[in-house]
């Protein structure tokens, strides 16, 4: 009997298990398309805004505002849209 | 040369001078010393049969063959734990794990199954048997080992890290959803624990067993050495074994569960990761261990460290360290100090069967579970998925990896698979230690 | 293939003889290691709903939103040294400490701020500010680094060592009278232990802070270690970041300080330095070290063994390894456990406030009496004297003696400073390890 | 730029928030730590003049020129084993000790003497005899490293480890009965044990000196280690010095014994050996020893292990690192925790004196064994057996073989007896760590 | 009559410890001339059997027993001729 | 009031610290001075002795005494003028 029990708690321990796994793959999932739409909308391949040595010219106070919302918004949507 | 002479001389008069200060300043603490010594080395006269005899008894072989002689276990955690063997134990049971040694020794040189864990692990085994020397002692060479860093978990963690800095997981971010099929080979670690319950095991010695289906070599005894220490040796020998055997072990079961045609789906090219995205994955990973399962933070932290690390680009040198001279000391040590419970008190208990046959069990499960969800995927998928890439979920990096992409090749000449596998394979390693994390958040 | 046959059939021959014998032969031992066994692993039944709450409460969102936990602290010293966590330090200081390593990332990344120090330093912050997970404690991966290497100052001596290894005492030994400019930076030292004092540390933490103004890695921790554990964390962090910051701090120092026409003397060709006069210096240095101050010993020991390791020209062998396998594997190391006192209970403390600001104050007073030193030498000196070079005085090798190069080369193209600067910068390393032996023996 | 900006003024906003937090919620946790910081350093106001006083108390001048400081030996066993120093041992033992140091960093740079082993001895000396640094005591330098891996026995083994994965055994098994030179060699360590014993020592402090006739450092280390600890430095330094001095001390010996004719002969071709054979001789020398003599099984597993994982040639990563990174760490290591022992007041005593004519007597007694034997073969031989590889049995590989070469290439040039002297010399490895065993199973 | 005592020991030491290492070697000469002869005669240095990609195709089970019967033979034959 | 003696004590120690550094320093540039001046005397470069694998034929012991007398008078010509 107590190894009837047992088996019961094992089982449960899978659905705990599996479960977590599922849920935290899951996140990761969203977090790594979340992330990629970000990097590569924000900062092309072409200048990696982290290693740039010279950064562009014309960019002033207001770009920099428009880009914020850009961002904001961009989330928004990515939030409402993600498969 | 005058110069050698004159240096040589002045060595000798200093000696000199030396030996008289001695003699003259200073006898009592000189003559005090000496007496301490004698006092200690007592040492009783013996004729010379006297002394072969005694020097008989010191021998191997008739501690082998001398059943009766109150030999004990060795244990890297002192004496207190120690006990005497039986008669199997320190005769008949060490020559049997000797020639499971050798047959580990033949699997690893002739076959290429995993040597770079599986020679060290086996010699250690081999050290670990040798009667009377007590090299898995605590005073002995495999003890210093275990204690070291086997019994605190340091080494698995270093491993890992090293891992980590040679991982890439650029076919991850390129196809992030293939993540869940390394979610779902996990199946082998909780399916094989029910299964281990079912043979008798308790739920804690399961869930240590189980972790063999994890397919990770630092993970397994991570894991084993939290929650059934005593089971150390035969999970990393079973864990590693089956590694090795994962070309055998798979195929069959991938080619069960999948049609000819699915096994023949072309899988397209992959988009190109920005070195971003690779640098922040590691943290971001990370970040949600710490927030869902700060258990599973060591292992993952690790692993973390290493690919953050290799992917800044600005600490070259350490990256490279971890993935060569770190990693390989302590993968000999690891080894060596794994390969202590290949003692044949600790190996050869009936336990070994059980946890060799429910780690069969594990890979195959998870290999299935991985193939079922890639076929599941596959359905309602925009992009076609190629059933294959479940199994290698698993993990058993790379091996895996190239198992499927030999599998989808033999399908359709020209199907190269291996890109697409990797996704899944490296996720099948942060799968593990998520999972690793749940069972040890149960048994905290 | 029929030999493996063989092998594997006697394999499991080997098994079912082990079971019978076991089976037979002994079973109570058996039986009573697996009745231990569940007698260890007593197990309470919960229900789907309660396995789910019990894991909840081992989640890291849980650990950070219930403040009133109880979560100790943790310490590598032990049980006994933990204290329950503050509100503030289990919760929000956590998220503060894990932004500021986010800062010190972006930092050593992105703007290549001593990266190879920088990097492990926060990275080993992260894994400290963990909740649950206590890898700063005792048994954690990083209380284990920092047992192992830090709390006995071993790591970094072996450090100090590599760097040995990798100096060439050339340019001071062309023109030692520059070594006095190494001496003149280390005001950076004394006088902002006065400023330390005057902002309310008592004198042991003020001294343990000043040496912050050595700008010499090995040698703040060294101290930091034995005067004040608490503020290690600080204190490296600070040494590091400000060292890393040379290129932003020097300059405006060292224009507000010359005049144009200073800046722009050009100093004469070096001498050949013959080979033995590179052999003899360390171990000159040393031996004026164990006359005038064998508290200073241990640093300056390890720094020239290294440098009579790489100058011998016979075991290059050690000496390379000495520059790369073991210093790399130990920078790893001592960045982690360094790192692991950037935990919120013990880094987010008023203190730390104080010791940034010291810390600036003293590379910019180390800075300036560098430079201010030079100024004089350079009226008294028969050959011209650039005063710039005295910026290097205050080590940060080799990264203020390129500063200096680089304001010589903005003030006159083709005025290369960087091998007169490089006597005073090396010298400064000798100069901090004096500083921190006074400091040694005062509070000894 | 603005994301830096914005970075750091986040930064600076959380440390004032830190602050106010820390300020408002919980000040009494923090005044408490201050209050007790201030506790602990309590500090007495000096005058200018008590403090320079004070400063010439912990010089060195001051401690060497003061024999009545009262201060303590340094023990790596910790305080309990310290005992006050005695005049002479403080002041001019020091001296002497130095420049017997500076004596062998003389031979080891400029004669090129064994200068991967004596230069960190020496160099571990020159530190060990620092006054009031303490840095072979407990928590210095010399004392972590030699409780690391020395009182251990650790160290030597990890050395035989690499030495093991460095040796071919090839020439040994082309020729094998060249062994029998290997063990007449091993004469050197029982002839010089009954010199040692007429000279005074007890039976177990002679069998400590007499092993350094085996000429192999590990071994030498290992055994002085377990049998006679207080003698370690003189015994390790005795046996690299005379390792050293071979091509010095053996060729009179090697010519006094044998006539011109003798050390003409020409020997054959070698046989080549098969790749199995290389492969299987470790494990089969390792398994002899356990069945003969498993006391010698830690020296003879540590060298098959390396051996085994060189020939086995599926881990060339870690048999490399083996050979370089591991061996080369624990090189510097196992140098400098010996040279701890050259402390005046363990080196400067009588039985240093014994050790060193001892160490020469075994040697000489081990060269001439070697060569008698290898005169008697000749004579009982098909093939012709050169008597002048008799005294490569002494092992000090490769130097000795060199040296049999070289004498051989005297005597008739063209003589190339170096690959026939490497079998004598490798089986003299083996020889020694059995003779080793057998005093170890005396003394157990 | 103490010092005697150890020099007699010492002796002793000396027969036991250069018999040992004597008998060792001699037996592990022996165990190499053995494994060479076994290693030489039965995976000739031309196709070592330990690395052969491919056995040859005309060994069958009568090869096998005929194999090993020769190698029993072999090993007797050693062992008497041994010199 | 223990604040100003606090601050007293670290001036104190600012002196003896730069005292000692500074004495320190100065002792180790009049050693490396007369170290140059000793070894380029002595051992000049073209045939550095200590890795001289032929001393010059003609050295005899009268040869050596000189030199010796020579060394003594350099040295105590240096410490005479030194700058
Ligand atoms: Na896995
Ligand atoms: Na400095
Ligand atoms: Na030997």
């Amino acid at each position: 009997m107590a190894e009837v029990n047992l088996l019961a708690e094992s089982v449960k321990f899978m659905l705990l298990g599996m479960g977590v796994v599922y849920l935290f793959l899951y996140i990761v999932i969203l977090a790594v398309k979340l992330q990629a739409y970000l990097i590569n909308k924000y900062f092309p391949e072409t200048t990696p805004a982290s290693t740039a040595k010279k950064p562009a010219p014309s960019r002033t106070d207001e770009d920099e505002k428009a880009r914020i919302a850009a961002i904001v918004a961009a989330v928004n949507e990515f939030c409402k849209n993600k498969s | 040369m005058r110069i050698k002479q004159l240096l040589i001389s002045l060595f000798f008069a200093l000696f000199a001078l030396t030996t008289m200060v001695q003699a003259s300043g200073n006898p009592a603490p000189s003559g005090e010393a000496t007496e301490q010594s004698s006092e200690e080395h007592v040492y009783k006269s013996k004729s010379m049969a006297e002394l072969a005899n005694s020097f008989w008894k010191t021998t191997g072989i008739n501690a082998i063959l001398d059943t009766k002689d109150g030999e004990m276990t060795s244990e890297p955690a002192g004496h207190d734990a120690e006990r005497p063997m039986t008669a199997f134990e320190s005769s008949l049971g060490r020559i049997i794990m000797i020639l499971i040694v050798f047959l580990l020794f033949y699997l690893a040189i002739a076959k290429g199954f995993e040597p770079l864990l599986l020679l060290p692990i086996a010699f250690g085994g081999l050290l670990a048997n040798i009667p009377l020397a007590h090299m898995a002692g605590e005073h002995g060479m495999l003890g210093i080992i275990y204690n070291m860093g086997i019994a605190n978990e340091f080494f698995p963690l270093l491993i890992f890290m090293g891992v980590g800095a040679m991982t890439d997981f650029g076919p991850l971010l390129a196809n992030p959803k293939t993540a869940l099929l390394g979610g779902a080979a996990q199946f082998g670690i909780f399916g094989s624990l029910v299964g281990a319950v079912l043979i008798g095991f308790d739920l804690q010695q399961a869930s240590a067993i189980s972790i063999i289906g994890g397919a990770d070599g630092p993970t397994s005894i991570f894991i084993a050495n939290r929650l059934a220490p005593d089971m150390l040796g035969a999970i990393a020998v079973a864990a590693y074994s089956y590694m090795a055997l994962v070309p055998v072990i798979q195929p069959p079961i991938m080619k069960a569960l999948t049609t000819k045609e699915e096994r023949q789906i072309k899988m397209g090219v992959q988009r190109k990761v920005h070195r971003l995205e690779k640098l922040v994955f590691p943290i971001v990973v990370l970040v949600f261990s710490i927030l869902i399962l700060p258990e599973s933070t060591p292992l993952i932290g690790a692993f973390a460290l290493g690919n953050f690390f290799k992917e800044s680009g600005v600490v070259d040198r350490l990256s490279d360290t971890m993935q060569n001279a770190l990693i390989n000391i302590v993968t000999i040590f690891l080894g060596l100090g794994v390969g202590s419970k290949l003692a044949a008190d600790k190996f050869l208990v009936l336990e070994t069967m059980g946890i060799m046959v429910i780690g069969l069990l594990a890979f195959s499960a998870g290999t299935a579970a991985g193939v079922i969800m890639a076929k599941i995927m596959n359905k309602f998928s925009k992009e076609p998925i190629n059933p294959l890439i479940g199994a290698a979920g698993v993990s058993a990096v790379p091996m895996a990896a190239r198992v499927v992409n030999k599998v989808g090749m033999d399908a359709k000449p020209g199907n190269i698979l291996l890109m697409h596998a990797m996704g899944p394979n490296v996720a099948g390693v942060i799968g593990s230690a998520v999972a690793a994390g749940v069972l040890l958040s149960i048994f905290k």
